[in-house]
């Protein structure tokens, strides 16, 4: 559960003018969009653009040199990670980022730590709230395996898992947030249709049940699939913003793509 | 005029640990590694030079030129053997720590078995002991040769990492093992010659330290924790940082003991240290490459 | 009694209060952050206690009480200060501590017995050790199960994600070596009654090196480690002793060496068990090279 | 004959290729184990030695107990110290100074002045009811370390080294280390006597009472002697800057400077007060004797007067036997280390013959408790006050002189 209003008006996520530049080089050039809860919100551009760096700037990961944005209607401008995942933001990453030697249970576990009431001190002494906790956590683990097929695996080591089922940990391990803004980094990035065909609909379930997608994608199938708005970023600006197909024929966008308009 | 000498013998010493902390600097630019057995490294240093002299009866400038090769090759030897086998299963800061205690405590059974952890001392004659006396300030001839030995090699340190070739790689590699690859830089020799340089600067600072007074297997470890703090206050990565670091240090210690106390000398250096380490994140000189809050 | 068994009695209570040093150390590094500071915290205990008995003729369990609790505050207090620093800096930060507490000690005999050192009047029997070393044990052994162990393990991991699942990453680490003051102050009590007698050097560089190396070898990724760690480090040279005369130190370095080379956990390391475990099972596809764990990358940098 | 193997391994200069059998013999041990151990701190012991001698067969060899530092910081004096106590050992035999045919039998094990190590091997002796007393300890610490052990199991130690006032305390723990404190004075009193010294500074180490204690000795000696006390430097251990405090002591201006360190801060002080071409008396303490002491700073180390109870060249007869033993067994003259470590065997002895035809710990323990003079040891006649060893007579002025480094009595300038 998050602290947000959870009203439609709202928007899950609002940039102004976002800008991101690292010595000198321009990364990000005043940047604004805005995500409407309950929507799947793709990030495309080549690669470069500064897609990640956006990621990194909404989920507190990395610092924007100048701009303003909000989450759930909360002034997020100065948030880091830890009041972001408060307000209910939640993030995979391109290059995955297991906990090394835990199970898969126990990374979805570690991804339901927000929801555990008792404090740390209480946990010390093994009151009675941390075995309620422990009990909630475990339900919330169960369903987030469950959502993404990953029950029977619940108990090996999240590396020896495949590739496709490693992203579906961390996809797990955010789901067990209960995020309200979920922000996806490739999700499906190596994979082949067999493989990212179950993610997509995994994600339509998820936005079924209320959670707001930000996803960067190259395939642009998936997002074709998906998305229903997408805003396309080329050498660290939007280029353009509309709904997925229209959006992929637009003359910059293909110029950005593939070098020419036609 | 005592104040004026107490300076001198400040800078002095100063210059000692500015000399460690230069080759303390280099390998943790270099290779992120807090090389605990750096003190060791200066411990041999003298040990090679103290038998150059006795054993074979070299001149002293030979037998310190004898003294540097030899920790410096000793350096190298450690680093491949503990730390190169870290660097390629990349074991991270705590592996390489470890490492280096290991070293450390090896190496330091050694030197204690070679003096029979006795005292011992260059013999007579070998150095210039005589000091020199300006105007009622007296400078010994050991001071002298310190201040401006270190003075030279960091210069030639600073030239050679800051403003050549070989140096841009040397940091290259300790800024990012990958790019560096890139741009055609064989880390593994980068890092060797980096572990040469240091172990050179580090054998010199010891060898100038014990120079014309009597030293044990130990000794080393003094300058460990003196150059720690230079290195600290200085800030890594950079050479000149590291190097003011410890001539302050140097005559903060000697101010502190013959003008306050010197029973609070070391709460005065390390309190430092702390201060530095806490409001000045990057040391009073240190660059950007090292953040550390 | 027959010698062996008290040369065996007196390197047991040494390793007994050797295993609560290194767990001391052991928490800091749970959450990602070396420290050196452990022995730090012994001092303050070991010299409270015995001031407290000695001077305010105060029953020895309360002393016990009083110096943890000091403890305790004092790792709260460090941790908040250092918190700031990366973790190999706050590690650094960390040896000038120990640095400063020594001239502390050596500068307030009235509280210490200056450099002149102090007698402890107490012993405490290898029972009462072995029941305090149990009691740690199992407030370990809880913690790993507790909301702590989970934001712990996940912070030594990897800060960031952690941070982003809302694991308040500067507070447990705090809170660690708020722990980890309190237990150290609790080992150097227990060590002081061992050694009836201390002093400046009794607490310094040469025991944090110890405590550190005892935790690495035992393994750094599950507390039993420490406690194996400590007793291999405090009972086997009592042994080697009486097999050889120089060079046991040339032996400790070279072994530390190859312990952290080639097995880089330690001898307790759950991950590497796992592994094992999973490898024989055998379904898991490995699509990832198996990477040395524990005293690994991220722990420090 | 075992004995004399024993005694060899033991001498510093095989200590090398002791080093090397103890590192196969590790290797070994290692390899059996499968583990080990890293400890900067406690470090390696001898093997247990026991040494017999031929007049064993009469009588009974009774245990004594030795804790040896062959090894780690003090390896340097700790070997000195045993070498003594060995030929201690084989004199207080072969001249049947226990009587009733009994004679002594040192059980050595190595603890490397280490506290921790100490307090345990010292437990495993205490455990040895064989083992009816306890020979050992050159740094403070250690000693109470150890004298808490033996406290607890009622065994009688005496002390050999450590110098920090009031660790000897009856019933069990004797001390014959020969105080320094009380040479100090003699020395300060009589040296400004025969100068007619004016004035005096004092640098001393601040961070070791034994030593603090030393300094205040050497101030009450010179006082005495209407010295005047022109201020003192204070230095601490591990010093690396000593010009600064040659420095500041020499602009004190004084006729003297009188240091009080352990050994390698006081060598360091005489040279950097040497090189600073201070050209007043520098006067030194005991910690300047010792193995490679002058070759460490032959020029400095010269005509600076110090100290000891016991000197080579000029010994009474049990000295001379004393000198001529040690010089068979390691072809060098004993420093005042090695005298130390061998006097406490000797009284050892002496205390051993007042404890009965089957001396127990108790029985030890009454007689050392009795003992109030020594005679003939190579001190001469030692008094005890408190368990304490007095040897005051004995206390004489040296200097090292050039270039072969024998120290001879010291002549005033």
């Amino acid at each position: 559960m998050t602290i947000a209003p959870e009203s439609a008006m709202t928007p899950a996520l609002s940039l102004k003018r976002i800008s991101k530049n690292y010595g000198g080089l321009e990364v990000l050039s005043e940047v604004s969009f805005v995500v409407p809860q309950g929507s799947i919100f793709g990030l495309a551009g080549p690669n470069g653009a500064g897609k990640t760096t956006l990621l990194n700037i909404v989920s507190g990961f990395d610092v924007a040199n100048s701009g303003s944005k909000s989450v759930m209607g909360h002034d997020a401008t100065k948030m880091d990670a830890l009041s972001l995942s408060k307000v209910g933001v939640a993030r995979t990453f391109q290059n995955i980022r297991l906990f090394k030697g835990l199970t898969v249970r126990e990374q979805v576990n570690a991804g339901a730590y927000r929801h555990r009431q008792a404090s740390i001190i209480a946990g010390m002494i093994g009151l009675r709230s941390q075995r309620t906790d422990n009990n909630v956590t475990q339900g919330m683990t169960e369903e987030a395996l469950a959502f993404v097929g990953l029950s029977d695996s619940a108990d090996l080591l999240a590396e020896n898992l495949s590739y496709g089922d490693q992203r579906r940990v961390e996809i797990s391990r955010a789901m067990a947030t209960k995020p309200s803004l979920l922000l996806l980094d490739e999700p499906t990035a190596g994979m082949n249709e067999a493989d990212w065909m179950p993610i997509a609909d995994l994600l339509q379930r998820l936005r079924r049940q209320g959670t707001t997608i930000v996803v960067i994608e190259h395939n642009m199938r998936l997002i074709e699939r998906i998305c229903d708005e997408i805003v396309v970023i080329a050498a660290g600006a939007v280029i353009a913003q509309d709904e997925p197909q229209r959006c992929l024929r637009l003359p910059q966008v293909r110029l950005a793509y593939f070098g020419k308009s036609s | 005029m005592l104040i004026i000498e107490q300076i001198i013998n400040g800078i002095s010493i100063g210059s000692i640990y500015a000399m460690f902390a230069v080759g303390f600097g280099i390998v943790f630019s270099t290779m992120q590694v807090l090389n605990l057995a750096q003190g060791v490294y200066a411990t041999f240093g003298a040990l090679f030079t103290y038998f150059a002299l006795t054993l074979i009866g070299v001149p002293f400038w030979l037998a310190a030129i004898l003294g540097v090769t030899g920790a410096a090759i000793l350096a190298v030897i450690a680093d491949q053997v503990a730390f190169e086998p870290l660097r390629r299963k990349n074991i991270g800061m705590l592996g390489a720590i470890i490492a280096s205690i290991g070293v450390w405590i090896a190496l330091e059974e050694v030197a204690s078995i070679l003096t029979d952890a006795t005292p011992i001392g260059f013999p007579s004659g070998s150095i210039p002991r005589e000091s020199i006396s300006i105007g009622g300030v007296s400078i010994l001839q050991t001071q002298v040769l310190a201040i401006s030995l270190s003075a030279i090699v960091i210069t030639a340190v600073y030239v050679l990492l800051h403003r050549s070739r070989v140096g841009a790689a040397i940091r290259a590699v300790g800024f990012d093992k990958s790019s560096a690859m890139i741009v055609g830089v064989n880390p593994r020799t980068m890092i060797v010659s980096a572990a040469l340089l240091s172990g050179a600067v580090t054998g010199l600072s010891g060898i100038l330290l014990v120079g014309g007074q009597s030293f044990n297997f130990t000794t080393g470890n003094v300058l460990l924790l003196q150059g720690f703090a230079a290195v600290v206050i200085g800030g890594y990565g950079s050479v000149l940082g590291a190097a003011l670091g410890g001539v302050l240090i140097g005559v903060v210690q000697t101010m502190s003991q013959s003008f306050i106390s010197s029973a609070f000398q070391d709460a005065i250096t390390f309190g430092l240290v702390l201060v530095v380490l806490l409001y000045f994140p990057r040391g009073l000189l240190g660059t950007t490459e090292t953040v550390r809050a | 009694m027959n010698p062996q068994t008290a040369l065996a009695l007196s390197a047991l209570s040494f390793a007994i209060a050797g295993s609560v040093l290194a767990l001391s150390t052991y928490i800091a590094l749970w959450t990602g952050l070396l420290s050196f500071g452990t022995v730090a915290f012994a001092a303050l205990g070991a010299f409270t206690t015995t001031f407290l008995i000695n001077n305010m003729d105060l029953n020895f369990w309360l002393a016990l009480l009083v110096s943890v609790i000091a403890g305790g505050i004092a790792g709260l207090i460090v941790g908040k200060v250092f918190i700031k620093l990366a973790t190999h800096w706050l590690a650094l930060a960390t040896v000038a501590l120990v640095l400063i507490a020594r001239v502390l000690v050596v500068n307030f005999p009235g509280f210490t017995g200056g450099s002149g050192g102090t007698v402890v009047p107490v012993k405490l029997s290898i029972w009462e050790l072995g029941l305090l070393l149990i009691f740690v044990c199992l407030l370990l052994s809880r913690l790993a199960q507790s909301k702590f162990g989970i934001a712990a393990t996940t912070t030594r991991e990897d800060p960031q994600v952690a941070a982003s699942l809302g694991v308040p990453v500067a507070r447990v680490r705090v809170i660690a070596f708020g722990i980890s003051g309190a237990l150290g102050a609790l080992g150097g009590v227990m060590l002081s009654t061992q050694l009836g007698y201390i002093d400046a050097d009794t607490f310094f560089i040469a025991l944090s090196v110890t405590v550190i190396a005892s935790v690495v070898l035992g393994g750094a990724y599950h507390w039993a480690g420490s406690v194996v760690g400590a007793a291999v480090f405090t009972g086997l040279p009592v042994y080697i002793s009486q097999f050889m005369t120089h060079g046991q130190f040339i032996i400790n370095g070279l072994l530390l060496l190859v312990i952290i080379v080639f097995l880089p956990g330690g001898l307790i390391d759950p991950v590497r068990w796992r592994r094992w475990r999973a490898r024989r099972a055998g379904p898991g596809k490995s699509s990832q090279p198996m990477q040395s764990s524990s005293t690994d990358a991220e722990v420090l940098s | 004959m075992k004995s004399k193997r024993s005694l060899h391994s033991l001498t510093g200069r095989k200590r090398s290729r002791t080093a090397i059998v103890g590192l196969a013999a590790a290797l070994s041990m290692v390899l059996v184990t499968g583990c080990g151990s890293t400890d900067s701190d406690t470090s390696t012991a001898a093997p247990t030695e026991t040494s017999t001698t031929e007049e064993a067969q009469s009588g009974r060899a009774i245990n004594v107990g030795l804790l040896a530092a062959e090894t780690g910081p003090l390896a340097g004096a700790g070997g000195a110290f045993l070498s003594g106590a060995l030929i201690g050992q084989q004199l207080v035999n072969e001249t049947g100074l226990i009587g009733n045919g009994n004679t002594i039998n040192l059980v050595i094990q190595e603890a490397s002045e280490d506290p921790a190590r100490s307090a345990t091997v010292a437990a495993q002796i205490a455990a040895d009811e064989q083992n009816v007393g306890l020979v050992c300890c050159i740094l403070s610490p250690v000693a109470g370390a150890v004298s808490a052990v033996a406290n607890r199991d009622g065994l009688p130690v005496i002390l050999y080294g450590a110098t920090q006032p009031g660790l000897a305390q009856p019933p069990y723990i004797f001390r014959t280390t020969t105080m320094p404190q009380f040479a100090n004075e003699t020395l300060g009193r009589e040296l400004s006597e025969e100068t007619g010294l004016k004035s005096v500074a004092y640098i001393v180490m601040t961070d070791n009472e034994g030593i603090v204690s030393q300094s205040e000795s050497f101030k009450a000696g010179f006082a005495s002697a209407g010295v005047e006390d022109l201020g003192t430097v204070e230095i601490v251990a591990k010093q690396t800057n000593f010009a600064s405090a040659a420095t500041s002591a020499i602009a004190l201006g004084a006729e003297a400077i009188s240091i009080s360190a352990t050994q390698a801060e006081a060598v360091g002080m005489v040279a950097a007060l040497y090189d600073k071409n201070y050209d007043g008396q520098i006067i030194g303490l005991e910690t300047l004797t010792g193995v490679g002491v002058f070759d460490s700073n032959p020029d400095a180390l010269d005509k600076v007067p110090f100290p000891v109870y016991f000197l080579p060249s000029e010994v009474n007869e049990a000295g001379q036997r004393f000198v001529d033993a040690y010089n068979a067994e390691y072809g060098t003259l004993p420093d005042s280390f090695a005298a130390q470590g061998f006097n406490a065997i000797w009284v050892m002895g002496a205390a051993l013959a007042g404890a009965g035809v089957e001396p127990t710990r108790a029985s030890l323990g009454e007689s050392l408790n009795a003992l109030t003079e020594v005679p003939g040891t190579i001190y001469g006649t030692v008094k005890f006050e408190n368990g304490q060893m007095l040897a005051v007579e004995s206390v004489k002025i040296v200097s090292y002189s050039k270039p072969d480094g024998v120290i001879v009595p010291w002549i005033a300038p």
